[in-house]
């Protein structure tokens, strides 16, 4: 029916349950069709580009924590990654650290699809959804503590290696985990995939062909659901991805449901990816042998003096690296996270710049939900699966 | 003998007596499962979601909805400068009021036999037995509509102006449908009364004396009206996956956005309030009200609760719909199945 | 086609454009002159398949001439090859003709450009601030704008 | 007649003392610290973009008289439905025919497209 | 469709059985921390003084900046910190002064209950650090 | 701790009774707002998750600032976020309360930078502080039960708008 209205435009964020943070939504409404979507973004900057600066390669190292803060170790292991091809030790890197940052790096893609699930269905009013996934974030949670230290902001993986193994029996603790990880997928896809209202509210809300969705720079899981068969994790391996049997999950709804079941079928992946370098796990060293890079042992540093000249200047100094510039992407959990770094040739990187996916992918939401409802605008922010943290950074 | 009936001409101050200690209890009881209804809900959706629920509050934590009012009440009460402040204070009342009211014509048990002064009184268990009582709920649930859209216009919020007319919308387009799908109940009783249902369906079922053990609730013979009923229940009176009106990740808190203190709690227990009329309701016209093996207003309960829980459960489970597939359930489903439910029963009524 | 072959490729085509040529740990980095940088990043993409960007930043070399770079990193999602192209801005007339016109990607990356490096893109669709607060001022990614902003001492332990 | 309506209206009393007192004492009660800021419209923490005092989708008053109309209709069937069986054979044809009429229109809404919501 | 239904609420029904709720009564029950863990900070001490020597390595690689150390000599000629602080509200707990010290004189403990009231409740000198 | 008696509706046997009620309902019904800012927000949504639950302590989530007590500061607060905190703490009704939760929002953390508010009290009276980055969940609720304690000391003031009593503006 053709009537003319005025619109209404309404202001959705940053204090919103449903904008995943501080995302400033600006609708123009009519009735409750969408006219026009404008986001703000911003909220959150918080100036890591420029802090990183101003810290050495080693501090940084917590910082990048914080961007993506679902999916802290998938930061850490882009940006170590980036570090060791300026450095140049990427083949340096022993096979056990290799193995435990592959484990540890699909942990963290399962934890944070885990809280996208969780949100997402909340958003959606499924919210014993958000409670089941969550129960199972635990104890990845608990998975990471026991490596690391801490639950979220983790800081385990190092430039050249890791901060620590991994303790005794955890191999095991994972290894039951994960085996119980598929079950639980099974659950909540009982209780959604099948159900009526959660195809009505998924299939066909926020459709993106594969070539706006290239143009747009959309990467990751949202654009496997346009059809676009392309994984960094086995296109460009890195990290001894090449190593382990995988599929790639590409679906071609182009919808919300589809890259809700694309990402399910991912962390179906990461079980097997997880399996796999479990059973390829070998004891070995955890730190490449670069003396001006890596910390030396505790132990040596007192009862050797060389180690302990070693530890004290690269711990006041830092390690410098030679002048140049490098690009490195990794398939993080939301789509590829890229460091591009220059070095000066000092030990702080020159200008570190951030390839966020979120930032990428959030611009695509005007073009997917001008024309649909209010409700779609909800269901469209969650399957983007955002972080305002690395959005704004 | 027969028990008399006690009258107000007759009998005026035994009459006024009972009346009020019919209405203090029933009121009294309301106010009761509406403050437990928030605490059971807590708890058993806390259950379902593999944690606790409130505890700390008083033992078990059974001290919560009183917590919960207590502070409501001594917070501060804000009227936006921009909002309609009459229309603005009357809404929340206008909500709570009708869903209590309903409450007084539903019967909650059979005759209660009582002698006084040597005469032997029957006094049902019932507030007061209107011959319309079935009118007097839709038009009382009708009034309860006003409530949200005052609520809506006068906040001057667009968040709660989007909520009041989302839910103005789906609660008279589903009004219409529970509606028309218990015209059928009246087909089958002939009366409107709800005491007059209640009776009808103590008979066996279909009048079938081979299976008298069964008793005759209409939901045997009318399991499409009692769906039906049930669906548009949960949407008149905004429950999940209908509860669009306050959908917290959409619209903030829908219609009771710019509501503080009091008048929020008022809200808050208008919801359970009309959770409860509605389970009453749907007792009374298709579980055979009071009837059932244990005692009159113990059968009842247990069936009222069976429902809250049911909405409970239902709230736990199951997404939310969105707006236009909520209107095309309302309109292009579920009246076109009442309507067509109306034309059965009324052959199968004529060739039986 | 290896990295080579394109920017043989290139250096025929536009070979008063091009600036240097590096290779770094396999990396691929051409640099180019900014007037015609439209037309190469069409030609990237529609002669080699670069169909993605990947990224776009500014980049401030405070103290030498010219002041600032403006980097696309691009990626070519069938062949999987990554390259880079670099443009030297000048401080005095810090601007650079847009690209979102090639990617549309492009938008919001020159935005953040312009907000944290100061550089203009010419016949950009919405050139506003995009992190910074609308009123904010000057662009803090660069060299030259303090830490911590302009009017407050960095933190440097509490001594009590 | 006053015997089966006074008690509905005492209910009604004690049900709107209830609100109206519960409402008017917590007011009286409360601590009061209006500010200019609080008293504004909650959006979100952002400054306001228009009013919402506008005028809204024609399709919400269509929804509202599609509802009248046929609540209307609706409200004829229910004494209809308590004589249904009294009536009989003609009740029923009767009452198919105002069914009927109803549908018709039902349809013609329906096809004019006044309950799509795209 | 009526399958799904079912399904969904059979799963939420089944959690509603007693054995499956996750809840740790905190204030009541509390999870054991494990050995790694980075919660507080904690000086070690010698049977006469602390183990730290004031080689202000910690100061240095904290990303927060929020260790301050002075350092003094002792009648023995040995460097000792005359002042060792942290900020408990700036540290980010990374673990870092940690990974750094060459005398292992400071680790992290498993406390985590540090809220409190105002600002000056979380400058952690030497004495609060050195508590067990 | 204020303990000098003002006068207020008298401080005698039943206003001190109707007091400690009233800080106990407050106590045990803080209604937080629904407000992430940043990683600690995830922590207060896994603190509100089956494991921790805070809804054992009475606490539901309200989305709408006029529903609730306590706002919780997670995560980090920049210079453009600042307005907007301001205005939702203010459009909540009293009494009220704010917790900064995690090293961000008590002091700025490791952010000290061009965009980022060195500590939430800057601008708003913080009543907790949790440090931690971000703070456990166990972290959280101590620090909500160090709120509860604080609300439970208060003495409150009743009747102050229609002129009975007078208000106490020392917090406990």
């Amino acid at each position: 029916m053709a009537a003319n209205t005025e619109t209404m435009t309404i202001n959705m964020g940053p204090q919103h349950p449903s904008t995943h943070g501080v995302l400033q939504l600006i609708l123009e409404l009519d009735g409750e069709i969408v006219v026009k979507a404008t986001p703000h973004i911003g909220f959150l900057h918080r100036g890591i580009e420029k802090l990183s600066e101003h810290r050495t390669y080693h501090q940084t190292i917590p910082l990048t924590d914080r961007l993506d803060y679902l999916a802290p170790m998938s930061n850490n292991l882009g940006y170590v990654l980036a570090v060791e091809k300026l450095l140049g030790i990427t083949d340096e890197i022993p096979e056990r650290v290799q193995r435990i940052r592959v484990i540890m790096t699909e942990l963290t893609r399962l934890k944070s699809h885990l809280v996208w699930l969780a949100c997402h269905a909340l958003d959606i009013g499924a919210m014993t959804v958000f409670l089941y996934c969550f129960r199972e974030r635990e104890c990845i949670t608990d998975i990471y503590e026991k490596v690391s230290g801490a639950r979220m902001t983790s800081n385990y993986f190092r430039v050249g290696g890791l901060a620590d193994d991994l303790p005794d029996g955890l191999e095991g603790e994972i290894r039951t985990f994960v085996e119980s990880m598929p079950a639980h997928v099974e659950e909540y896809e009982g209780l959604l995939t099948g159900n009526r209202i959660w195809q009505k509210r998924t299939i066909g809300v926020g459709e993106i062909s594969a070539e706006a969705a290239i143009d747009i720079g959309i990467t990751g899981p949202s654009l496997r659901a346009s059809g676009v068969d392309w994984d960094l994790r086995r296109d460009n391996p890195y990290c001894g991805y090449e190593d382990y049997d995988f599929d790639v999950p590409v679906r071609t709804g182009c919808d919300t449901f589809d890259r809700y079941r694309v990402r399910l079928d991912e962390m179906r992946q990461s079980v097997r990816i997880i399996l796999q370098a479990l059973d390829k796990l070998k004891p070995g060293p955890i730190l490449a042998d670069c003396p001006k890079i890596v910390l030396p042992p505790k132990q040596d540093v007192v009862n050797n003096i060389e180690s302990l000249i070693h530890h004290f200047k690269i711990v006041t100094e830092g390690f410098k690296t030679e002048p140049g510039e490098i690009y490195q992407g990794i398939e993080a959990p939301k789509g590829e996270l890229g460091f591009y770094l220059i070095a000066d040739g000092s030990a702080y990187p020159f200008r570190m710049k951030i390839r966020p996916p979120s930032f990428v992918n959030l611009q695509g939401l005007p073009q997917m939900v001008e024309g649909k409802l209010l409700a779609d605008v909800i269901a469209v922010i969650g399957t983007l699966d955002i972080v305002l943290g690395e959005i704004d950074r | 003998m027969t028990p008399e009936v006690l009258t107000l001409s007759e009998t005026p101050w035994l009459y006024t007596g009972v009346m009020l200690v019919k209405i203090i209890v029933a009121f009294v009881a309301t106010l009761l499962i509406v403050a437990y209804a928030t605490y059971a809900e807590r708890k058993i959706i806390g259950r379902m979601q593999t944690r606790m629920g409130p505890n700390m509050t008083g033992p078990k934590g059974l001290l919560q909805p009183i917590a919960d009012g207590l502070k409501l009440f001594f917070k501060e009460d804000i009227i936006p400068s921009q909002a309609h402040w009459f229309a603005f204070i009357l809404a929340p009342m206008m909500i709570l009021a009708p869903a209590f009211i309903s409450i007084s014509v539903i019967p909650f048990g059979g005759d209660l036999q009582f002698s006084y002064d040597g005469i032997l009184y029957a006094v049902p268990m019932q507030i007061t037995d209107l011959n319309i009582g079935v009118l007097f709920i839709v038009a009382m649930a009708g009034l309860g509509v006003y409530g949200i859209v005052l609520a809506g216009l006068a906040s001057n919020s667009k968040y709660a102006l989007l909520g009041g007319i989302r839910s103005t919308a789906q609660m008279v387009s589903y009004e219409l449908a529970v509606g028309l799908s218990i015209v059928a109940i009246f087909m089958l009783s002939e009366t409107l009364s709800l005491r007059g249902i209640v009776a009808a369906q103590q008979l066996p079922l279909w009048g079938l004396e081979s299976v008298s053990f069964i008793p005759n609730w209409y939901i045997f013979c009318q399991p499409l009206a009692f769906g039906l009923f049930v669906i548009g229940s949960m949407a008149e009176i905004n429950r999940t996956p209908f509860d669009l009106p306050e959908a917290e990740t959409e619209l903030v808190s829908g219609f009771c956005t710019e509501y503080s203190a009091m008048k929020y709690a008022l809200f808050f227990m208008a919801e359970y309030a009309n959770m409860i009329t509605v389970s009453a309701i749907a007792t009374t016209l298709f579980l055979g009200g009071w009837g059932g093996p244990f005692y009159g207003w113990i059968n009842f309960l247990i069936k009222v609760f069976a429902f809250m829980f049911f909405f409970i459960w239902i709230r736990a489970t199951f997404p939310r719909l969105r707006y236009d597939q909520l209107m095309f359930l309302g309109w292009k489903i579920m009246l076109p199945l009442a309507l067509v439910n109306i034309v059965i029963t009324g052959i199968a009524i004529l060739l039986w | 086609m290896s990295d080579q072959a394109i920017v043989e490729k290139l250096k025929a085509k536009f070979s008063s454009e091009i600036l240097d040529v590096v290779e770094f740990r396999g990396e691929t980095t051409v640099t180019m002159k900014k007037e015609q940088i439209v037309d190469i990043c069409t030609f990237m993409r529609d002669d080699f398949g670069y169909n993605l960007l990947c990224d776009l930043c500014g980049v401030d070399y405070l103290g030498k001439s010219p002041r600032f770079m403006v980097v696309y990193n691009l990626y070519n999602i069938s062949t999987k090859q990554r390259i880079r192209i670099k443009a030297p801005v000048e401080e005095q007339d810090a601007n650079i003709d847009t690209v979102s016109t090639v990617w549309g990607t492009a938008n919001w990356h020159e935005r953040e450009c312009w907000d944290l490096m100061g550089i203009k893109f010419n016949n950009h669709p919405d050139l506003r601030r995009i992190l910074m607060p609308a009123d904010w001022e000057g662009h803090p990614l660069r060299k030259d704008y303090p830490l911590q902003g302009p009017d407050r001492e960095p933190y440097q332990g509490r001594l009590s | 007649m006053l015997d089966i309506y006074l008690p509905i209206l005492v209910v009604m009393g004690i049900a709107l003392a209830f609100a109206i007192g519960s409402v008017v004492l917590s007011r009286l009660v409360g601590v009061k610290k209006p500010s200019e800021v609080k008293l504004a419209p909650y959006e979100c923490g952002m400054p306001l973009i228009g009013s919402a005092q506008e005028r809204f989708s024609i399709k919400f008053y269509i929804i509202a008289m599609l509802f009248i109309l046929f609540d209307i209709e609706a409200v004829f069937l229910y004494p209809w439905a308590v004589m249904f069986k009294r009536l009989g054979i003609f009740g029923f044809v009767e009452m198919g025919v105002f069914i009927i009429i109803l549908l018709v229109g039902f349809i013609y809404v329906w096809k004019k497209g006044a309950l799509e919501w795209e | 469709m009526f399958k799904e239904f079912a399904k969904g609420l059979s799963i939420t029904l089944k959690h509603l059985l007693p054995g499956n709720c996750t809840t740790v009564q905190y204030p009541k029950q509390k999870l054991e921390m494990p050995p790694r863990f980075r919660g507080l900070h904690r000086l070690i001490p010698t049977p006469d003084r602390e183990k730290c020597v004031a080689c202000y390595l910690c100061p240095t690689v904290c990303p927060a900046k929020c260790i301050t150390v002075v350092a003094a000599e002792n009648e023995a000629g040995e460097k000792y910190p005359a002042v060792f602080e942290i900020d408990i509200l700036r540290c980010i707990f990374c673990g870092y002064c940690v990974e750094a010290c060459p005398m292992e004189a400071i680790e992290m403990t498993d406390a985590y209950e540090l809220a409190n009231f105002s600002r000056d409740d979380f400058h952690f000198d030497k004495q609060r650090l050195l508590k067990p | 701790m204020g303990v000098e008696q003002s006068k207020t509706l008298g401080s005698g046997f039943v206003t001190t009774s109707l007091d400690k009620l009233v800080n106990w309902s407050r106590a045990s019904s803080m209604w937080p707002l629904t407000f992430g800012l940043a990683c600690c927000a995830i922590e207060m949504m896994a603190t509100g998750a089956a494991r921790f639950d805070l809804d054992r302590m009475g606490i539901l989530f309200r989305a709408s600032p006029r529903q609730a007590d306590v706002i919780i500061i997670a995560g980090t607060v920049t210079k453009k976020m600042v307005p907007v905190i301001q205005t939702v703490y203010e459009q909540m009704p009293e009494p009220k309360y704010v917790i900064a939760m995690g090293a961000c929002a008590s002091s700025g953390g490791i952010f000290d930078t061009y965009s980022t508010v060195q500590g939430v009290d800057e601008f708003l009276p913080v009543d907790v502080y949790i440090p931690g980055c971000p703070p456990r969940p166990e972290g959280l609720l101590y620090g909500l039960m160090k709120l509860q304690d604080k609300i439970r000391a208060e003495r409150n003031t009743f009747g102050a708008a229609i002129g009975v009593g007078d208000v106490i503006h020392n917090k406990a």
